[in-house]
């Protein structure tokens, strides 16, 4: 019951980010570009509601149009990495013998890989482009959701009802995809919301650290960088977007959770043990 | 020794057990039967304070006058091991796989008498002190179950509880583990509550028992006596399901129907919904467990109407068509281990051929090979022409794995039905009919089936490409006896009167009986000896197979 | 236990480490604050930014191009060694050897040889007149061993290898991560400095830089992020003080290229950057408009306190949009164009933000291309596509003439250079030589019609001077302003 | 014999990883734009004699297959070179660093099994409690916040405000105890939560039950059973997790001021320090290897099974 209300509430803060992510632009009271100056940073007040930056910028309106930077990069890399990751681990995992050992060998070089070095020499690269970070963080991840799923695949490969598809005559493909993966949907589902979660916590990072989205774009994680300095004047605009960061990765987390509880009570095998 | 009364377990607000009372006397062994289901392990698990977390017990039990329900953890550490035992179901689940024999043996006894390992050993009859020193992973199922039960007896408890001790082995292990039980029982005049599903174990075995059903007792009294006339319709309808061993009878009779759950039949028998006797009555109230005869009670109403056995002999000659299947010289090597040496066999069109041979000979490799899951390393599989899963189609033991639980009974029919041939396609519904289920499963998922009915898909599947051989894997060596019978019935229906050939794997010597013409029997990979089913089974000439049937009869001396 | 620290103990943080103890390889702030600390230039700065004396007692420009310097006699090395002129020749000569790569080597591109003509004696001749030449030589001219320059052109001043100089310091320890910590040379041959002991320490973040000057941790520092001024002054126990400092804070407009090559699209965005918000948000109120485009102290070199009345005489370009549609207006792109430009966090990036939002209201989208730092460098160095760019440089000499060329020479239009508004012709060269080969009021009259022409051209926005902060705790006092060659010697524990 | 031989599979195993890795950071590195002449000299002009002068000190103008085998023969004499921004030999700028990572990293995998470990078996084993709901809430949390705001978090709270720890430098365990909470606790949190399915998993299992059942002593389940037994999923995990406190320290490094091997590595990066990068980057391949190796010799001396090969680790 509580499970349930968790679950409820947990979607409930997602979908709030997502239409903020949406129409965040019209939700906003101010411009969120909008500079005054004049005015710089000042606290809370009726007109900015969580008062306003360095360059007089409505707190507020930024973080909501933060909302989408902050959501769709790590969506992207959360869909990308499970999407690229699953359908590797079936592979191996289906297959054995040489292809498994090929992409396992892949997978390690990947993860002994330092990330970030690749994400900034990648930027480097093409020339920067928040898009291109968020698409190596899709090839980074990837390893690991493949690892997951490889050893799922490989354990469901051996239940009776592969063979029995396998006796059925159908093909590989229709059998990992039609058959183990509907199996895989919980942790398919748990995968596709951590990793969501620790894109998130990555790409604020990553603007933390100047690499990714250009100055002055409404991004949460820049936000929290270019605002450190002003906590004694208005210390919502960088408290603000981390407590965001937080929420946002909480609810995902506490989702993925509570859909692979159902999910997996739903699918479970035997009704009595 | 071992007193429950009136125990009812939850779970959440599900009721369970509903109301068990038992004794169990000192120095004696007690059954507890019942279909699967019926709440025997977990009344098993009440009785050392050890229900999953979760589940909760009200009521009382007494071990040796302590009450268990409500007791302390603190107590009950005290208790357990020392006063009661538990031995459970599965041997291979029941060891630590990162501990040895030995440490099991040893951490079980107390401090001072840790050097005693090696005799416990052999009280469970196994001299080789070696043994002490490997793992799990290293021992044959019966070898596990005998170090689990040194180690339950470890520190002497008064009572023994053992939860169907032998379903995950062979029979000619079984046996060998029903008989030292019986052994250690006797020397130390131990308790024992030995809770199983067979019923021969269990009139062999015990002095007195008592039948579950749907969470209670609904008859209890010696074995003897219920056996030779049951006080309850229910076990008068599993005492039918029991294949013989000796003939092959007209018609396999299980209990029409499922059972309920406890929580539907609090008031009114709980048998009534599936009982050919039963009377307006039976649905009003619950019947209580009346005193029938001295130290026998039951909770039916009325004298149970026994019908008899169909002793029609059913075992007449049949003729069958040219060789559908050749096997020659099969060999299968995984690595080092040889599974499969040297077995050639043939299956006729319309022909039902049974595989029997003890755990590990080679039966399930020699079915994959055929079905083409694993590459024969020598010998040959001729196999009719066509596409292969067309030829054959398999069924597998366990119904719980065989069916994809994230697709509708109606997805998977359909699926296995376009792999057919293109003409005379049966429909999910056609095919749900052929196996005796309601063409409304086919929007349920395999989750929402019992494990019979998940079997009869699985048949069905098969079925669905309409192939001319049917291999069947242990198919009913994990279900009730009473389940077991219906798909029994069903599978020989398949072969009569579809003709479909069929290559029989099973341990089973009684079900073999009922369902093939042709037995072959298996030792470390080799065929031993084959012949017609009856002359196998009348007059077995390998000594393997003698042994097979000798530990078929459980005959314990008591 | 803490253990007790002297009151003539100083620890002194920057916000990257001392990358080298030789200028030829560690140009940058933190590192030539220590090397000045140990090494003895010929001349330095006084507090006017006037070339004085140092280890050179006198000098002479003998013909012009050519300066005679006498030695100071009787000095020896921290280890002991005397100094001869052959070291301090060898001091200068070796960064136009290009197998020691010197990074100071632009300041003496000028310089065609040096020779110690005897004892006490060093010749420099340049290639022409170089009016700046003392200026740069009081900072790049520092003076080491001849024998350790030698052997280790390429890591003197490494950890490994340290150096060796004649100044008040002397290197105590020296590691990369660890920091640098600096003892009182005691042979050394001016008065002997008040700290007794420097520890440089390395903190990256400011906020961590922050609480180790508030919890007393560190002592000082000069690397004050601008938009934090005004929590560090809230610092008790801390003295947070600004002074003028030698820098320069424009926008360059390239203007080989697309819109920006025609002169109204530059002067309509000189009208639509509002430079006062600039420099509010640019300097937190410790800074001043730039007038024209040189620093505030070479401003004031130059022209005394007439720096009003020339910059009065100097187009100017008000805040005022309608002027700047107008001017947009008798461009191809009246209604505005588009650029992208490329961007990455090292200058303080509100300002190109507010210079965003200024030109959109004119109808310019100025995009920014974020780059990871040394792309965004090569980029930059070798003028690709730089369009409109925002520098704040740092300058260290009070002559005009390291700036001018640098920004409007056609060798800094080449890469590597400075020169990103591409502004060069040979005319320009010539008049800048000119400019800065003359002296007196001959070179603020030749100075003030470059400055002219820019003010007219547009190649660059001259925005503002930001102050140089400095916070320093109270237990130490300091003198210092932008000609401090050596912070460390200015600085005093509190009532000594 | 068995285990020497699978030692040594994976040690050749492991040089070609290694050596796949520097081929591909140096082409990445090479790859990318900008160039050391830009860095070193940094934000002052230049004479192209200058820029000339470190290309070729560098060997900028070599072809890039020259000077990756110039950089490999000299790797594999075990000279890794000369920081192109410090001048100093690459391991002694590592080896400066490599302790305060090694330290840091040892106190946060410390602190991730002393607190997570037994925090997820009591989650797991007491599944749906209140202990179980307000640990698992925690390592939630945990996992949530960015470790950059934590540390912040952490050094206003503990360091600024309460007084309790130093606010910046390296040295004893009171400088690295804040850092080593920052940087463990996001990986304490996964680690946990893997704890906690593994405990979970043997909280199901017949031999737990079985074991109680004998009546087995307290300390004995939790020790030989419960921890024992979901030690191998939490050691996979954890060895991944420290493998990833090399690099992924960087952000607690910056924080905390301290000079790490993370934020030498960005440095190194964005200096375009070739050699320095080289060394960092097969460092921390080697490291993770080197962990893997030690995850994959603890499952043989943990299970039997393994070191039998009737399961793969
Ligand atoms: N941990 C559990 N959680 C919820 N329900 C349970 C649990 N264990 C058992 N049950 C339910 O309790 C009922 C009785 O289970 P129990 O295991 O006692 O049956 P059984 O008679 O031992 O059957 P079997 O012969 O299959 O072992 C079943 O319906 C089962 O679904
Ligand atoms: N995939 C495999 N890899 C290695 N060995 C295997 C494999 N499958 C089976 N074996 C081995 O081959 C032998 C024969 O196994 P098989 O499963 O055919 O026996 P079975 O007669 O079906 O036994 P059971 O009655 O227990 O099902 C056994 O010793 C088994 O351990
Ligand atoms: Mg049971
Ligand atoms: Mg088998």
């Amino acid at each position: 019951m509580r499970d349930r209300v968790v679950l409820w509430a947990a979607a409930a803060v997602l979908a709030l980010l997502v239409l903020a992510a949406v129409a965040g632009l019209w939700l906003a009271p101010h411009d969120p570009g909008l500079q005054d100056i004049a005015l710089g940073p000042v606290g809370p007040s009726a007109a900015h509601w969580l008062g306003t930056d360095d360059l007089g910028r409505d707190v507020f309106s930024r973080l909501l149009a933060g909302a989408a930077t902050a959501l769709w990069g790590p969506a992207v890399v959360a869909v990308g990495t499970t999407v690229l990751g699953t359908v590797l681990g079936l592979v191996a995992g289906y297959h054995k013998g040489w292809t498994d050992a090929v992409l396992m060998r892949v997978t390690d070089l990947m993860i002994a890989l330092p990330g970030l070095l690749v994400l900034i020499v990648l930027v480097g690269i093409v020339g920067g482009g928040y898009g291109w970070s968020v698409a190596a963080l899709v090839v980074l991840y990837a390893p690991f959701d493949t690892r997951v799923i490889r050893s799922l695949a490989l354990a469901q490969r051996e239940l009776a009802y592969v063979e029995a598809a396998r006796t059925l005559g159908l093909s590989s493909r229709t059998i990992m995809f039609r058959h183990i993966l509907p199996n895989l949907a919980p942790t398919v589902l748990a995968n596709v919301l951590i990793t969501f979660v620790v894109a998130l916590v990555s790409l604020a990072g990553l603007s933390f650290l100047g690499i990714g989205l250009p100055a002055g774009t409404p991004d949460w994680g820049l936000m929290i960088e270019e605002n450190r300095a002003l906590l004694d004047l208005n210390p919502w605009a960088s408290l603000a977007p981390a407590a965001l960061i937080a929420l946002a990765a909480t609810a995902a987390t506490l989702l993925g959770d509570g859909l692979f509880e159902r999910f997996n009570q739903k699918g479970a095998g035997r009704a009595g043990d | 020794m071992l007193a429950i009364e009136g125990l009812q377990i939850r779970y959440g607000s599900r009721l369970i057990v509903d109301g068990v009372d038992l004794q169990v006397r000192a120095g004696e062994t007690f059954g507890l039967v019942g279909e699967s289901g019926s709440g025997k392990s977990l009344t098993a698990r009440a009785a050392v304070g050890l229900l999953p977390r979760g589940i909760s017990a009200t009521g009382s039990i007494t071990v040796g006058g302590t009450q268990l329900v409500g007791a302390r953890e603190k107590v009950l550490r005290g208790l357990r091991g020392n006063r009661v035992g538990l031995l459970m179901q599965d041997p291979f689940a029941m060891l630590n796989p990162l501990r040895t024999a030995g440490q099991h043996i040893a951490e079980s006894l107390p401090r001072a008498r840790r050097p005693e390992a090696a005799a416990r050993l052999a009280e469970v009859g196994i001299d080789d002190p070696s043994v002490l020193q490997r793992y799990p992973f290293q021992l044959s199922g019966g070898m596990r179950q005998r170090i689990a039960l040194a180690a339950a007896l470890a520190r002497d408890p008064e009572l023994l509880i053992a939860d169907e001790p032998t379903t995950a082995l062979d029979a000619t292990v079984q046996d060998e583990i029903m008989r030292l039980l019986a052994r250690i029982q006797r020397e130390r005049g131990m308790s024992v509550l030995l809770i199983t599903h067979d019923l021969r174990v269990a009139f062999a075995l015990c002095d007195r028992l008592a039948v579950m059903y749907a969470g209670r007792i609904v008859e209890t009294g010696p074995a003897r006596a219920v056996s030779a006339d049951p006080g309850h319709p229910y076990t008068a309808g599993l005492l039918r399901a029991v294949p013989s061993i000796e003939r092959t009878v007209e018609r396999l009779a299980g209990i029409p129907g499922s059972v309920p759950s406890a929580s539907d039949v609090r008031e009114s028998c709980a048998f009534v919904s599936r009982c050919e006797q039963a009377r307006q009555e039976c649905a009003e109230a619950r019947p209580p467990l009346r005193e029938v005869d001295a130290d026998r009670r039951s909770a039916c109403l009325f004298p149970v109407e026994l019908q008899p056995y169909t002793t029609r002999d059913a075992g007449r000659p049949r003729s069958f068509g040219p060789t559908l299947l050749r096997v020659t010289g099969l060999r299968k090597d995984y690595r080092q281990v040889r599974a499969v040496r040297e077995v050639s066999l043939e299956v006729a069109e319309g022909e039902s051929v049974g595989v029997v041979g003890e755990s590990g000979s080679g039966k399930t490799t020699v079915a994959r090979c055929v079905l083409g899951l694993v590459t024969p390393s020598g010998g040959r599989i001729d196999l009719g022409t066509g596409l292969r899963h067309r030829v054959v189609q398999c069924v597998f033991q366990d119904p719980y794995t065989s069916l994809n639980p994230a697709r509708s009974i109606g997805a998977t029919l359909a699926e296995a039905a376009r792999q057919g041939a293109p003409d005379g396609r049966m429909t999910p519904q056609e095919l749900l009919e052929l196996v005796g289920l309601p063409p409304a499963y086919t929007r349920r998922r395999p989750a929402g089936l019992s494990g019979g009915e998940r079997q009869r898909v699985a048949i069905a599947r098969a079925l669905a490409v309409r192939p001319a051989l049917l291999v069947c894997d242990e198919p009913v060596a994990s279900l009730d006896v009473s389940v077991q019978a219906h798909i029994l019935e069903l599978l020989r229906r398949v072969n009569r009167e579809l003709g479909t050939s069929m290559l029989f794997i099973t341990h089973d010597l009684a079900v073999v009986r009922q369902v093939t013409d042709r037995l072959i029997v298996m030792l470390n990979g080799q065929v031993v000896e084959s012949g017609p089913t009856d002359q196998v089974l009348d007059s077995p000439e390998h000594p393997y197979t003698r042994r097979l049937l000798a530990s078929s009869e459980i005959s314990v001396e008591r | 236990p803490e253990p007790v620290i002297a009151k003539d103990t100083l620890v002194w943080a920057n916000t990257s480490p001392v990358r080298s103890l030789d200028i030829a390889h560690g140009f940058d702030t933190a590192s030539t604050l220590a090397q000045f600390a140990m090494l003895d230039t010929p001349v330095t700065l006084d507090k006017t930014g006037a070339v004085v004396p140092s280890l050179a007692e006198s000098w002479k420009e003998t013909k012009p191009g050519v300066y005679d310097f006498r030695l100071r006699p009787g000095v020896t090395f921290s280890d002991g060694t005397p100094l001869t002129s052959d070291d301090v020749a060898f001091s200068l000569r070796r960064h136009l050897d290009p197998k020691v790569a010197s990074e100071a080597a632009s300041y003496f591109g000028t310089v065609k040889s040096v020779e110690a003509t005897g004892p006490g004696a060093v010749r420099v001749v340049l290639r022409r007149p170089n009016a700046t030449f003392l200026a740069t030589a009081a900072i790049g001219w520092q003076v080491v061993p001849r024998k350790l320059a030698e052997a280790h052109p390429k890591d003197l001043g490494s950890p490994d290898v340290g150096t060796l100089g004649t100044g008040p310091y002397k290197v105590a320890r020296y590691s990369i991560t660890d920091g640098l910590t600096l003892v009182r040379n005691e042979r050394y041959w001016g008065r002997a400095r008040a700290l007794s002991r420097i520890e440089i320490k390395a903190i990256e973040d400011p906020e961590a830089r922050r609480l180790a000057v508030a919890s007393g941790d560190v002592d000082a520092t000069m690397d004050i992020p601008i938009t934090d001024v005004r929590k560090w002054a809230g610092l008790p126990d801390v003295t947070t003080g600004f002074y003028p400092s030698n820098n320069l804070a424009f926008l360059s407009l390239d203007v080989t290229a697309g819109p920006l090559k025609d002169v109204h699209v530059r002067r309509a965005i000189a009208h639509a950057v509002n430079r006062e918000a600039l420099a509010r948000v640019g300097t937190a109120g410790h800074g001043r408009l730039s007038p024209a485009l040189l620093t505030t102290p070479q401003l004031k070199t130059l022209y005394g306190d007439r720096v009003e009345e020339v910059a009065g005489k100097l187009r100017t370009y008000k805040h005022d949009l309608t002027a700047a549609k107008a001017e947009l207006a008798q461009s191809a792109y009246p209604d505005g164009f588009s650029i992208t430009v490329p961007y990455a966090p090292v200058e303080n990036p509100l300002i190109i933000q507010a210079v965003i939002a200024d030109l959109a209201k004119i109808g310019i989208k100025l995009t920014l291309e974020t780059q990871p730092e040394d792309a965004y460098r090569a980029r930059l160095m070798s003028h690709d596509r730089v369009g409109i760019h925002f520098s704040d440089l740092g300058y260290s000499t009070p002559d005009a003439g390291e700036v001018l060329p640098d920004l409007l020479s056609r060798a800094s239009a080449q890469e590597g250079g400075w020169n990103f508004s591409l502004y060069a012709s040979a005319e320009l060269d010539r008049r800048l030589d000119e400019a800065m080969s003359a002296t007196g009021p001959a070179k603020a009259d030749l100075v003030t019609e470059v400055l002219a022409e820019v003010a007219e051209q547009v190649p660059y926005i001259p925005l503002y001077c930001i102050d140089q902060a400095y916070a320093l705790n109270k237990k130490f006092t300091a003198d210092i302003n932008a000609w401090t060659v050596d912070i460390y010697s200015a600085i005093r524990p509190a009532g000594a | 014999m068995a285990v020497l031989a699978f030692i040594g599979k994976r040690l050749a195993a492991a040089g070609l990883l290694l050596g796949f890795l520097s081929v591909l950071t140096f082409g990445l590195l090479v790859a990318a734009p900008g160039s050391p002449e830009h860095v070193l000299l940094g934000s002052r002009p230049s004479t192209p004699e200058t820029r000339a002068a470190i290309r070729a000190e560098h060997m900028l103008d070599e072809p890039v297959a020259v000077r990756y085998v110039h950089w490999l023969g000299k790797a594999l004499d075990g000279d890794f070179g000369t920081s192109s921004y410090s001048r100093e030999p690459v391991s002694s700028v590592i080896g400066q660093r490599l302790p305060v990572t090694a330290a840091l990293a040892a106190y946060g995998v410390g602190l991730t099994l002393a607190v997570a470990v037994p925090a997820g078996l009591i989650a797991g084993l007491r599944r749906g409690s209140a202990m179980d709901q307000g640990i698992s809430t925690a390592a939630l949390v945990a996992t949530a916040i960015p470790p950059f705001v934590l540390g912040l978090l952490l050094l206003y709270g503990f360091a600024v405000a309460l007084g309790w720890f130093p606010v910046y430098g390296s040295g004893g365990i009171a400088h690295l105890t804040l850092p080593a909470i920052a940087l463990a606790s996001g990986q304490a949190a996964i680690v946990l939560r893997q704890t906690r399915a593994a405990a979970l998993d043997l909280a199901g299992q017949d031999y737990l039950t079985f074991a109680r059942a004998r009546g087995l002593a307290r300390s004995r389940i939790w020790i030989s059973y419960a921890m024992r037994n979901a030690s191998l999923p939490v050691l996979t995990v954890g060895g991944l997790t420290l493998a990833t406190y090399l690099t992924g320290a960087v952000f607690v490094e910056r924080i905390f001021s301290l000079p790490g091997l993370g934020s030498l590595l960005i440095q190194a990066v964005g200096q375009k320090d070739i050699p320095l990068v080289q060394a960092l980057v097969l460092l921390g391949g080697a490291i993770v290897v080197a962990v893997n190796l030690l995850v994959d010799l603890a499952y043989l001396a943990v299970d039997a099974r393994v070191r039998h090969g009737v399961i793969a680790p």
